[in-house]
């Protein structure tokens, strides 16, 4: 029996994967899957461009956005064959790039700090917490006034967004280590340093890469909101100039590619975190088989 | 809580602490504010926005003006009115993909690849189909909420001890009491959580759809917090952008705080410890 | 195990190091509002190399004791000793966390980030004096030797709680301490896997003689590993009654039903569950 | 203590079942996973849980008792084999068969008088009958003061004593209980054997309890199986014939009770032995993941 047990969680990767994915495939899921998808185009298609109805028909339909997605001479300037649809894509990236790093280079840091010391907490979080409640798009005209040029105030909300959600939950991160764990630290010899190290910084890990997901979220969230009020390029700015140009099928280009990059961004940081915390995957991998 | 008890918060160390940080904060913001009309050197970014006392003088001017209180009752309205459609809608989604598998293998993947959208790049889609803007901006807000009160519900629906279930089954509940009497009361506290984050998140959507839609076509005064904000940038009364951030603070805690207690009173089981 | 083992214990107790003096300790939560007395003019003296069981029902206060000889907190009053060197007492109440000391948790403290080998080497890393090739080479022996031979690389999650246990026990001795505190360590084992899980902690107990201090609610497992028992009354803490456990070492399961171990159960129960039932009413009138 | 009523509370409603039910548990074998990953769990096993008798089941933990369980309860259908209950085989879960699992399964949501006139209150049975029934239960328990309070207002103990009368009010011809005093500290352990033994000779209704504390066994048990490691079978069956009512220090002190023991104690240190010395990841842990997974 042990050798049966010592297979079961010792083949992992490759064999395992494998396995999941017949699994998954001789299981109704991906049909079903299939027939949700299908079912919501066919209903955007049969609303918008066959029966017309009220409402709907000033809507772009579906075949007109998947014309003009593919189109490599667009009737509204945007597909996949345009430079500036990249050129977009890229300038939004960037914005959230600069935005995420930054927070994260100060958010994880300052909630480490916020959870390991009571003293730094009492009077550090309050302040945190005043601010918190302001959402964030309110900062719109103020970043607008503080920060020169249309490139800052963006990012400037962008990071602010991911700044809190960061470090909130590196301070739950830190606040959640059981006492256990820092005990043993100091019983073993490990002085103030060291069991930062090796315990404060492991021990959150979970909970930073949680704040790291969300916040990966809320940029996105703050990016297209500041681009479509005071952005130039990007994608919420493809969007709203989309509308006020009366280029409708753009609109839903531009929010297919948000969707997208939305969801790549966050796969990465997913990835990311999995990648650091080798010891829970491999926690879970064996709940899972 | 009672007297001795709030005498003791104030009294203690923690609260003087968080004093003194904001207080800091304050004086900072002050002085690099007025740093130029005192001294003639503008403070980067500080010396941009206006002082905090510029800032309550025109707060002052502004509790007696009724377009003020107006734009408060807008932007609650439409909050209320997204949130409340969100939550008739996103519960009963959320817990029918919980106990159907074959509507969640359909639905859910669907679900999945809308929610990376984020809300706002609806705005001009939504205010394309519905007729009148208010309604758009409902629409919005009311997707901003949807996503976050579902997911949690399937959350909670899904994290149940399966014991529970079990052992209601070999005591010869049937379907339908189980669901009432087990399912439902068991996914409570995540739809309560689910609420509170999704409050939050309607704040944020509303004070933006505000300002991008451009007040919900009445224009001016009835605009709401958000286009009130946009409105004094427009106009340069740089302190009553500040008042508007500050009232919409005020006004999101509130709006979550208040459905904290409410949920607090509907899972009276979780605060018996 | 060979009967001379057994003589080499006793012969070798006096010269062990690690031995514990508390000296009429007291501990007072809260000393200016609620002033719960956890602790009770406390005094307990631990010969070197001596298994230590102190008994008694669940939040009596045992674990305050314990906390106060680790360093984790302070006492009121009283003083503490380790071998004749003051840990703490008047002038300083609170003792410094040391490798002398090391506490084997009740719910486990293996970090799960760290894999058992990465966990075993922590403290003589951390003390930095070895160079690392040495400290792995000990750490791979030591663990071979407690019968962990092929978990190195695993995570404490990935192994058996069984397991996890007995790394977490190896962690501790690799800094070769003076004195093993544990905290009810097999609480949440069921009582077959416990009963496997004593003869292990023995069986690395003969081979590494130091002192254990060990806190326990079952008065089975301290009579099957203590030379002796200390029964304490529940709240305040405070030592009522102390059974000498004279069935000769190296001990294996089937002591638990010899008459010499029924008798001593015998002896022991009717205090043990005099002061268990004073804990439960309190609880019950609590609930 | 104060509010243990052993004596004093006289049993005016009718516990017992109107059936005496046995289940026979025919060479059945279950399989987790599939493909490559495929684990045996339970092979083989016969035995019969005989009506009227309160049958114990022993042995080291995670080598499948809980496993069989979920067949027995109806939850799982086994891979191959059968179980029958009078003759019938088992198709699902039923209130004739009442589990009562190892972690509490108390409604948190619901006051401890809700919660033991849940089963009831599901069939919509809810007359007089009953909640004299439910009032009777509270008191044997030992629990009328806490029948407006939440579970987690409880201690470990009263919990599962409220667990015990939330089943007993359903009168299951067959009662069948997981570890339910696992976690408990002995002193309240303890009790609880007296409360539960106490019930059981009240009714004498057939009962199916699952333990690893050899202790626990032979004081409760009438009939005692033993059962191996991982692929699970049963392996010994002993009849404990100490005469009932039982008292704890008795058993302690009897000398059939010690030889027992000794007995049971060398089988079991044996499958103790090998499920715990078992490479990096004993097979305890398979099980432990995969329950785990499937909530």
């Amino acid at each position: 029996m042990n050798n049966a047990s010592l297979q079961a969680s010792e083949m992992t990767g490759m064999a395992l994967t494998m396995y999941r994915i017949s699994t998954w495939f001789k299981s109704p899921k991906p049909y079903l899957m299939l027939f949700g998808v299908g079912f919501l185009l066919t209903i955007w298609y049969l609303f918008v461009e066959v029966w017309q109805l009220p409402r709907f028909e000033d809507m772009p339909g579906l075949t007109e956005v998947v014309t003009e997605y593919f189109s490599p001479d667009p009737i509204y300037g945007l597909s996949v064959y345009t430079p500036e649809y990249y050129q977009h894509i890229g300038i939004s990236l960037r914005r959230i790039a600069y935005a995420f790093f930054l927070a994260t280079v100060l958010g994880v840091p300052l909630g480490l700090f916020l959870g390991w010391s009571k003293k730094f907490h009492e009077f550090i979080f309050p302040l945190f917490e005043v601010l918190r409640p302001i959402p964030i798009l309110a900062w719109v005209p103020l970043a607008i006034i503080m920060f020169s040029g249309s490139e800052t105030p963006v990012i400037f909300l962008t990071f602010l967004a991911s700044f809190f959600a960061t470090t909130l939950n590196t301070m739950l991160g830190v606040q959640s280590i059981d006492e256990s764990y820092t005990r043993a630290a100091r019983c073993l010899g490990a002085n103030g340093w060291q069991t930062f190290r090796h315990v404060i910084v492991p021990g959150a890990m979970p909970y930073i890469f949680t704040g790291l997901q969300i916040s990966i979220g809320v940029a996105w969230f703050s990016l297209v909101a500041g681009e479509m009020v005071s952005g130039q390029f990007g994608l919420g700015y493809v969007i709203n100039t989309a509308y006020t140009m009366v280029t409708y099928p753009t609109i839903v280009i531009g929010m297919i590619t948000l969707g997208v990059t939305g969801f790549i961004t966050s796969t990465m940081v997913r990835m990311a975190g999995d990648f650091m915390m080798q010891w829970r995957v491999r926690e879970l991998a064996l709940g899972d088989n | 809580m009672n007297i001795t008890k709030l005498k003791d918060k104030i009294l203690s160390r923690a609260f003087f602490r968080g004093v003194i940080a904001i207080s800091i904060f304050l004086i900072i913001w002050e002085v690099g504010a007025r740093f130029e009309s005192w001294y003639g050197y503008r403070v980067p970014w500080i010396g941009l926005i206006p002082a905090p006392t510029a800032v309550f003088e025109s707060w002052g001017g502004l509790i007696g003006d009724p377009s003020y209180w107006m734009s408060w009752q807008m932007s609650f309205m439409r909050v209320l009115g997204g949130f409340f459609a969100a939550m008739i809608l996103g519960i009963p989604f959320g817990l029918f993909m919980a106990v159907n598998r074959t509507f969640h293998d359909t639905a859910f993947p669907t679900f999945e690849i809308l929610r990376p959208i984020p809300p706002l790049a609806w705005v001009p889609a939504s205010i394309i189909f519905w007729p009148t803007a208010e309604l758009s901006i409902a629409f919005v807000t009311f997707l901003g909420a949807f996503y976050t009160i579902v997911i949690n519900v399937l959350g909670g629906a899904k994290s149940i001890n399966k014991q529970y279930l079990q052992a209601a089954q070999s005591m010869g509940a049937s379907q339908w009491d189980i669901f009432r009497r087990v399912v439902l009361p068991a996914t409570l506290p995540s739809i309560v959580v689910g609420s509170a984050v999704g409050m939050g998140i309607t704040w944020e959507v509303v004070v933006a759809a505000e300002m991008i839609s451009g007040g919900g076509g009445s224009g001016g005064a009835g605009g709401g917090l958000g286009f009130f904000i946009w409105n004094s940038y427009v106009g340069g009364s740089y302190e009553q952008i500040v008042v508007g951030m500050i009232s919409i603070g005020i006004a999101g805690y509130f709006s979550s705080e208040m459905l904290r207690n409410l949920g607090g009173f509907l899972t009276p089981w979780l605060k018996t410890r | 195990m060979s009967a001379t083992m057994n003589a080499d214990t006793n012969s070798q107790k006096s010269v062990i190091k690690g031995a514990i003096r508390i000296e009429d300790v007291v501990k007072v939560y809260d000393p200016d509002g609620a002033a719960v007395m956890a602790v009770d003019h406390c005094s307990i003296d631990i010969p070197g190399g001596e298994i230590c069981m102190i008994v008694g029902p669940s939040g009596c206060g045992k674990t305050t004791l314990l906390n106060a000889i680790a360093g984790f907190h302070g006492i009121t009053s009283g003083e503490i000793y380790l071998d004749n060197e003051l840990l703490c007492g008047p002038g300083k109440m609170q003792a410094e966390p040391g490798s002398d000391r090391i506490v084997v948790f009740q719910n486990g403290a293996l970090f799960p980030w760290k894999s058992n080998l990465e966990n075993v080497v922590f403290g003589p890393m951390m003390e930095g004096k070895l160079s690392k090739e040495v400290i792995y080479d000990k750490a791979i022996k030591m663990m071979a030797d407690a019968g962990l031979g092929g978990t190195e690389h695993s995570f404490p999650g990935e192994v058996s709680s069984g397991l996890r246990r007995r790394v977490e026990i190896v962690r501790a001795l690799m800094l070769e301490p003076k004195v093993l505190l544990f905290d009810e360590p097999y609480r949440a084992l069921d009582s077959l896997t416990k009963s496997v899980m004593h003869e292990a902690l023995l069986d690395i107990y003969y081979k590494n003689k130091v002192t254990i201090f060990f806190i326990t609610h079952d008065l089975e497992e301290a009579i099957f590993l203590g030379h002796r028992l200390i029964i304490m009354s529940s709240r305040p803490c405070k030592p009522k009654k102390i059974v000498e456990v004279d069935i000769p070492h190296p001990r294996d399961y089937s002591v638990l039903t010899s008459p010499r171990f029924r008798e001593l159960m015998e002896e022991a129960k009717g205090v043990v569950n005099e002061e268990a039932k004073k804990a439960f009413e309190a609880g019950e009138k609590e609930g | 203590m104060s509010t243990m009523n052993l004596e004093t509370a006289k049993p005016k409603v009718e516990l017992r079942s109107q059936n005496s039910s046995e289940i026979v548990v025919n060479n059945v074998s279950k399989v987790y996973g599939g493909g490559p990953f495929a684990k045996e769990v339970i092979k083989d096993c016969s035995f019969t849980i005989e009506s009227n008798k309160l049958t114990v089941m022993i042995g080291p933990s995670g080598c499948g008792k809980s496993t069989l369980i979920q067949l027995i309860a109806g939850f799982e259908t086994p891979t191959s084999g059968e179980i029958t209950m009078n003759g019938k085989p088992i198709t699902g879960p039923g209130k004739d068969r009442l589990v009562l699992f190892q972690e509490s399964a108390l409604f948190p949501w619901m006051t401890t008088y809700d919660n033991i006139m849940y089963g009831p209150r599901a069939r919509g049975e809810t007359g007089k009958e009953v909640t004299e029934l439910a009032d009777f239960l509270l008191t044997k328990v030992g629990l009328e003061a806490f029948r407006d309070k939440y579970p987690a207002q409880l201690s470990g103990g009263m919990q599962r004593r409220a667990e015990l009368a939330r089943a007993m009010i359903n009168k299951p011809e067959i009662m069948i209980l997981d570890e339910p005093f696992r976690g408990l500290d002995n002193m309240s352990k303890e009790l609880m054997w007296e409360y539960y033994a106490n019930l059981y000779e009240e009714d004498r209704n057939t009962n199916f309890f699952i333990t690893t504390d050899i202790d626990e066994a032979i004081f409760l048990a009438d009939r005692l199986i033993i059962m191996t490691n991982l692929p699970t079978q049963a392996r010994h069956v002993i009849e404990i014939d100490i005469p009932r009512p039982r008292k704890i220090e008795d058993i302690f002190a009897n000398q059939r009770a010690n030889d027992i023991k000794k007995e049971v104690m060398t089988l079991l240190h044996e499958e103790a032995m090998k499920s715990f010395s078992g490479g990096s990841k004993a097979a305890a842990d398979f099980l432990e993941a995969y329950s785990k997974r499937a909530e």
